[in-house]
């Protein structure tokens, strides 16, 4: 098979796995939530209910928005959703099913991730403002305000990915989500760089909910705030493509904590190949494995931290992010900075 | 902090408190929607619940007392020979969606003629359909025998 | 176009509630079908919080003469194809707000109504028996169309 | 973010953060409401002026439905006046029995209000897991009233059910309940961080605006200020209460502030008041009759041949309910009048937005535990353009409705 054919499948089976993932995901996280809640919840299928009804309904655009920002922020946020997620999900299969490729090994990118992450989110604001609302408009600037608060913490989590990986595989490219992943960030380091390592992902439980805007950091489609503040005016289609990119960008955020913080497969734990039955089933194992580890940090940062809190106030997110979120990162950072093993390199 | 994270596993791991009650009733092509898919009975009413009025054609005497005390004016009387006593008299129907179920048309009823069932599912697409106005029936066939 | 996403209706159903002036109570009990007792989450039903994205509109109260217009024009900003349905009985029928001056009357005098819940107020399982017998009439409906 | 321009915010009559049609108009810069103004009368139905075409025994119904979430409140006040004029003694047993009542309906409102803050704030957890535990005094009043809102329980001159048997049984259970699961609920409700991070220090109404601007009820006693009708008047059973006392965070020994956070303390502790309340209510209930003339009919005869005036008040859970009755020689009162706890509270919504921001908009207005259906008190029916009537001009039509109704007399 020539490389080309093997990334085009690569592509298809994220995206089309993404998508019916990021909708289960969604039906799972409903039914925890609901199980933390003491209620059934609704059926894990209703993810892909809600959308098929959405799709059918009749769409409606204010009179008084910009059209063509209005119609177009939706399918922006849905494109960069599926890159992002097609963008962390081909290099981490590459590394996963061992594919040797140097044609893709710069594939990856973190700035090009931590960019893919900021579009869909300024669709979103873009099309909040678009729609002339009052109600959206707060939404809008309240997404800024979370964008830019998270941004802090994330952009030293990725330096000091990046300081790790030029010292851990300084032949490989240091920005890269393949030398992450085939480089563990456990790896090679003293109990200050664990330590480190331990306070940046403690990070990103927070980061991950606020990438996602769910509650306690849901403040732009604060429901009882400001009525659904940016999707206040979207309806049926329009509505559908937002909720599938999110569904796309949850799963894309949660694929990259694992991806950065817990690459390890399964063939590595056990220590070499599964055979089973004479077949090799290691590519299915990893693949279950992932899928595993996917939805434990799905549960942990989206679900339980979304049953367990209230919403913060916008001021509080600020606060609360650029003040104790980012000095956890930071910490995190000098502390894999100083750590012994990574000076004497 | 903790005391909420705690009560919040207790939910997890407790029982859950959802009573799948209302299943029985939906349409069958929706059954299998629904979580559980399992038929389950209507829970117990506790006695004394007021829900769907009902109304005894026959008992009733026609002293409009009810018709004094009705907070909703949720009832109505129309005129009819009583046919025993051979003087006129007056019969009631209730309809359900004016009823507040306060029951004080049952406390004041002489004769025990109406009363208030643990009956909730009133549910329906009509208004004033047959089936939300008690004592129609009767009152259709006294109309007739009255116009023949 | 409008019969198929009907179908997806009895999977999938977000309700926007309007107070139309009511007493309240049916509020809260449309609340409690939301909480675990009841918790009609489990259909797919789901309170949302603006009426462009709502299928069906639940009214409680009886309308009065200045809330009229907005909730003609909640109405008219839900998308099609949309139900409404009325919950409790002064809803239906101005129940024991009869004769007041500043009722602008029932609900279904102003904009078309679907599925009509009796009681004052009804329990959250008679509400969510309402919504079952909405899916109902969608089967009616779907059937109705498919022969036809 | 912080543009310089302000704009206005119009919120209601249907958002999803209150569920009664009431309208907002903030003045908002940025995240900061610099000015509110309201803008009520959405459910305004006329109630008053109903009443003077229902009979004695139709009003309680009526009155029942001015506001379901106390729906005892305001037939309580509204028994208690009419009683008053008529000088009918309530039974003592009926006494204790309406207090039960009272109390029940206390608690599940209070629970009530807890989950609709948590849902105000986010917390849909809290709100989920307070409405579960509601569930039981729910289902109490059902057992005792044959309804789960409006319980139709009382009636002039007692109540309509008694409290034996397997029905007193059940509100044993019920007390038993909440007695066990209060210091949980306490715990959670008072120590959890972020809804701390969310009330503290918010919506702040000092002692002496509370004092000035006549609030009450638990915002009124959340500033410290302590008045509670079950304590300063004799009402029901509560005088026989030896240890009733208004609650103010002062028993929590926290200086009181007059914050939502002082709020929510004070209604927590009324939680355990309540039940204390019920309990001791069980266990002195005296035997006898639970109403004075069980016929509806004779009421309504006998009442007919009074003329007087009749006051009567009583603590609902959201404050002070009055009601004023007129009865000249009909079937029906002349007057009908009601001053419902919202009323006194909404002024105090004015401080309590001073410097507030837009997130915090929702659970300050359902920290007074408003009740527009209560407060709604005039609406234009005819004159659609007319929106605004200056102090003169409702004078004037007050006084010539005045003069008709005295010509009618
Ligand atoms: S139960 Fe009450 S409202 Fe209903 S018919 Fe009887 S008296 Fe009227
Ligand atoms: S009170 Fe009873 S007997 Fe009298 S009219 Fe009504 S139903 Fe008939
Ligand atoms: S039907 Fe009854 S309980 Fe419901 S809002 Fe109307 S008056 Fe209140
Ligand atoms: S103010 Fe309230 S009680 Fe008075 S008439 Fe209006 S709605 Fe009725
Ligand atoms: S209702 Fe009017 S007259 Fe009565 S206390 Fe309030 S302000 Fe004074
Ligand atoms: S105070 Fe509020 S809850 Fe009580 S009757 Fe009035 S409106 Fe209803
Ligand atoms: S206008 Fe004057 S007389 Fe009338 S209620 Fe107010 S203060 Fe009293
Ligand atoms: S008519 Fe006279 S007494 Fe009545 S409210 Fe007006 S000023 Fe007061």
């Amino acid at each position: 098979m020539n490389e080309l054919t093997v990334f085009l499948i690569m592509v298809i089976s994220t995206l089309i796995g993404g998508i019916y993932l990021g909708l289960l995901g969604r039906g799972i996280d409903r039914k925890i939530a609901a199980k933390f809640q003491s209620r059934i919840g609704p059926p894990i299928r209703q993810g892909f209910w809600d959308l098929k009804k959405l799709m059918l309904k009749q769409t409606i655009v204010p009179e008084n928005s910009i059209t063509w920002v209005f119609k177009g922020a939706p399918l922006v946020a849905l494109v960069t959703s599926a890159m992002l997620l097609v963008y962390i999900m081909v290099p981490y299969l590459l590394y996963l099913t061992g594919y040797e490729s140097p044609m893709f090994a710069h594939m990856g990118d973190f700035i090009l991730v931590i960019y893919l992450l900021m579009i869909p989110a300024i669709a979103l604001v873009a099309g909040g403002f678009s729609a002339g609302s009052p109600l959206s408009t707060i939404g809008s600037q309240r997404e800024m305000v979370v964008l830019m608060a998270t941004e802090l913490p994330l952009a030293v989590t990725v330096i000091a990915f990046a300081v790790k990986m030029s010292v851990l595989a300084p032949s490989m490219p240091s920005f890269s989500i393949f030398t992450a992943a085939s480089n563990p960030v456990w790896n090679g380091m003293g109990p200050a760089g664990i330590l480190g390592v331990i306070l940046l992902a403690s990070a990103f439980l927070f980061i991950i909910p606020a990438e996602t805007g769910k509650i306690p950091f849901d403040q732009a489609e604060a429901e009882t705030e400001i009525a659904e503040g940016l999707l206040a005016e979207y309806s049926g289609k329009y509505l559908a493509f937002f909720q599938l990119a999110e569904a796309l960008k949850s799963l894309g955020v949660v694929a990259l904590v694992v991806v950065l913080f817990f690459p390890q497969g399964v063939s590595t734990i056990m220590g070499g190949q599964m055979i089973a039955g004479g077949i090799n089933i290691t590519v299915p194992c990893e693949i279950m494995f992932f899928l595993l580890k996917v939805s434990v940090v799905y549960s942990v940062s989206i679900s339980f931290i979304r049953v367990s809190m209230a919403r913060l106030k916008i001021s509080q997110v600020s606060k609360f992010f650029i003040y104790s979120v980012s000095a956890v990162s930071i910490t995190g950072f000098i502390l894999i900075m100083i750590d012994p093993r990574i000076m004497a390199m | 902090m903790l005391s909420t994270v705690s009560r919040i596993m207790q939910q997890f791991f407790g029982r859950r408190s959802t009573n799948v009650f209302p299943v029985k009733y939906a349409p069958e092509s929706v059954i299998d929607a629904l979580a559980g898919g399992d038929i389950h009975p209507p829970i117990s009413m506790p006695e004394g619940y007021r829900g769907k009025l009902s109304y005894d054609f026959d008992k009733c005497i026609g002293c409009g007392m009810c018709l004094k005390v009705c907070p909703a004016k949720a009832l109505e009387d129309y005129p009819i020979m009583d046919t025993e006593k051979n003087r006129p008299s007056k019969r009631i129907v209730f309809y359900r969606g004016k009823c507040t179920y306060c029951e004080e048309c049952v406390k004041v009823c002489p004769v025990g003629a109406i009363k208030l069932n643990p009956d909730f599912m009133m549910a329906n697409y009509e208004k004033y359909g047959d089936d939300q106005i008690e004592g129609i029936e009767k009152r259709r066939e006294f109309e007739v025998k009255e116009g023949q | 176009m409008k019969k198929d996403s009907f179908k997806y209706f009895k999977r999938s159903l977000w309700a926007f509630h309007i107070n139309s002036g009511s007493c309240n109570a049916c509020d809260i009990e449309i609340l409690a079908a939301l909480t675990p007792r009841y918790d009609a989450e489990r259909f797919g039903i789901k309170l949302v919080g603006t009426p462009r994205h709502a299928d069906v509109l639940v009214i409680t109260g009886t309308m009065t003469e200045k809330i009229k217009d907005k909730v003609i024009r909640v109405f008219n900003q839900v998308p099609d194809p949309k139900l409404v349905m009325v919950v409790g009985s002064c809803g239906i029928s101005k129940g024991v707000f009869q004769e007041s001056y500043a009722m602008a009357g029932p609900v279904d005098a102003h904009i078309p109504v679907d599925v009509y819940v009796p009681g004052c107020p009804p329990r959250p399982e008679a509400i969510i028996y309402g919504v079952a017998r909405a899916w109902e009439k969608l089967e009616m409906l779907e059937k109705g169309n498919a022969a036809s | 973010m912080s543009n310089k321009e302000t704009y206005k915010l119009q919120i209601g009559p249907t958002h999803p953060a209150f569920k009664e049609p009431v309208r907002f108009e903030f003045e908002v810069d940025g995240e900061h409401v610099l000015h509110a103004d309201i803008d009520m009368g959405y459910t305004h139905r006329g109630i008053e002026h109903v009443s003077k075409e229902r009979n004695f025994i139709q009003i309680i119904y009526l009155l029942e439905r001015i506001c379901g979430i106390c729906s005892t409140s305001h037939p309580m006040a509204y028994c208690l006046a009419v009683e008053n004029a008529a000088e009918i003694e309530v039974p003592a047993r009926a006494k204790y029995i309406r207090t039960i009542v009272g109390e029940l309906e206390r608690l599940h409102s209070h629970l009530l209000w807890a989950g609709v803050a948590a849902h105000e704030v986010g917390f849909d957890t809290l709100f989920y897991t307070t409405w579960d535990i509601r569930e039981k005094v729910m289902d109490c009043l059902e057992v005792i009233s044959g309804n789960r809102v409006n319980y139709a329980m009382l009636t002039i001159g007692g109540v309509r059910r008694d409290i034996i048997g397997e029905v007193a049984e059940a509100v044993n259970k019920t007390v038993e309940y909440y007695s066990d699961l209060y210091s949980q609920l306490e715990d959670i409700m008072l120590n959890d961080m972020s809804l701390r991070l969310r009330t503290e220090n918010v919506g702040i109404l000092t002692y002496d605006e509370a004092l000035k601007l006549c609030a009450v009820g638990p915002t009124a006693r959340a500033s410290g200020l302590a008045k509670d009708v079950r304590a300063d008047y004799a009402v029901n059973a509560y005088p026989d209460i030896p240890w009733l006392k208004a609650i103010t965070p002062n028993d929590v020994g926290k200086k009181p502030v007059g914050d939502i956070y002082d709020r929510i303390v004070v209604r927590v502790l009324e939680i355990k008041q309540s039940v204390d309340i019920i309990r001791f209510c069980m266990e002195n209930m005296p035997g006898g009759e639970i109403v004075a003339e069980p016929k509806a009919v004779k009421v309504i005869n006998q009442l007919k041949k009074v003329k007087a005036h009749g006051i009567g008040r009583y603590e609902g859970p959201r404050g002070e309910v009055s009601h004023y009755d007129i009865l000249d020689n009909n079937e029906c009162p002349v007057g009908v009048k009601v001053k419902a706890p919202t009323y006194s509270n909404i002024i105090s919504w004015v401080p309590m937005f001073r410097g507030a921001e837009i997130a915090d908009i929702p659970i300050i207005m359902s920290s007074i535990d408003p009740c527009i259906a209560c407060s709604d008190r005039a609406s234009f029916v005819e004159g659609e353009g007319k929106k605004t009537v200056s102090f003169g001009e409702l004078r004037k039509l007050s006084m010539e409705k005045m003069n008709k109704i005295r010509r009618g007399l």
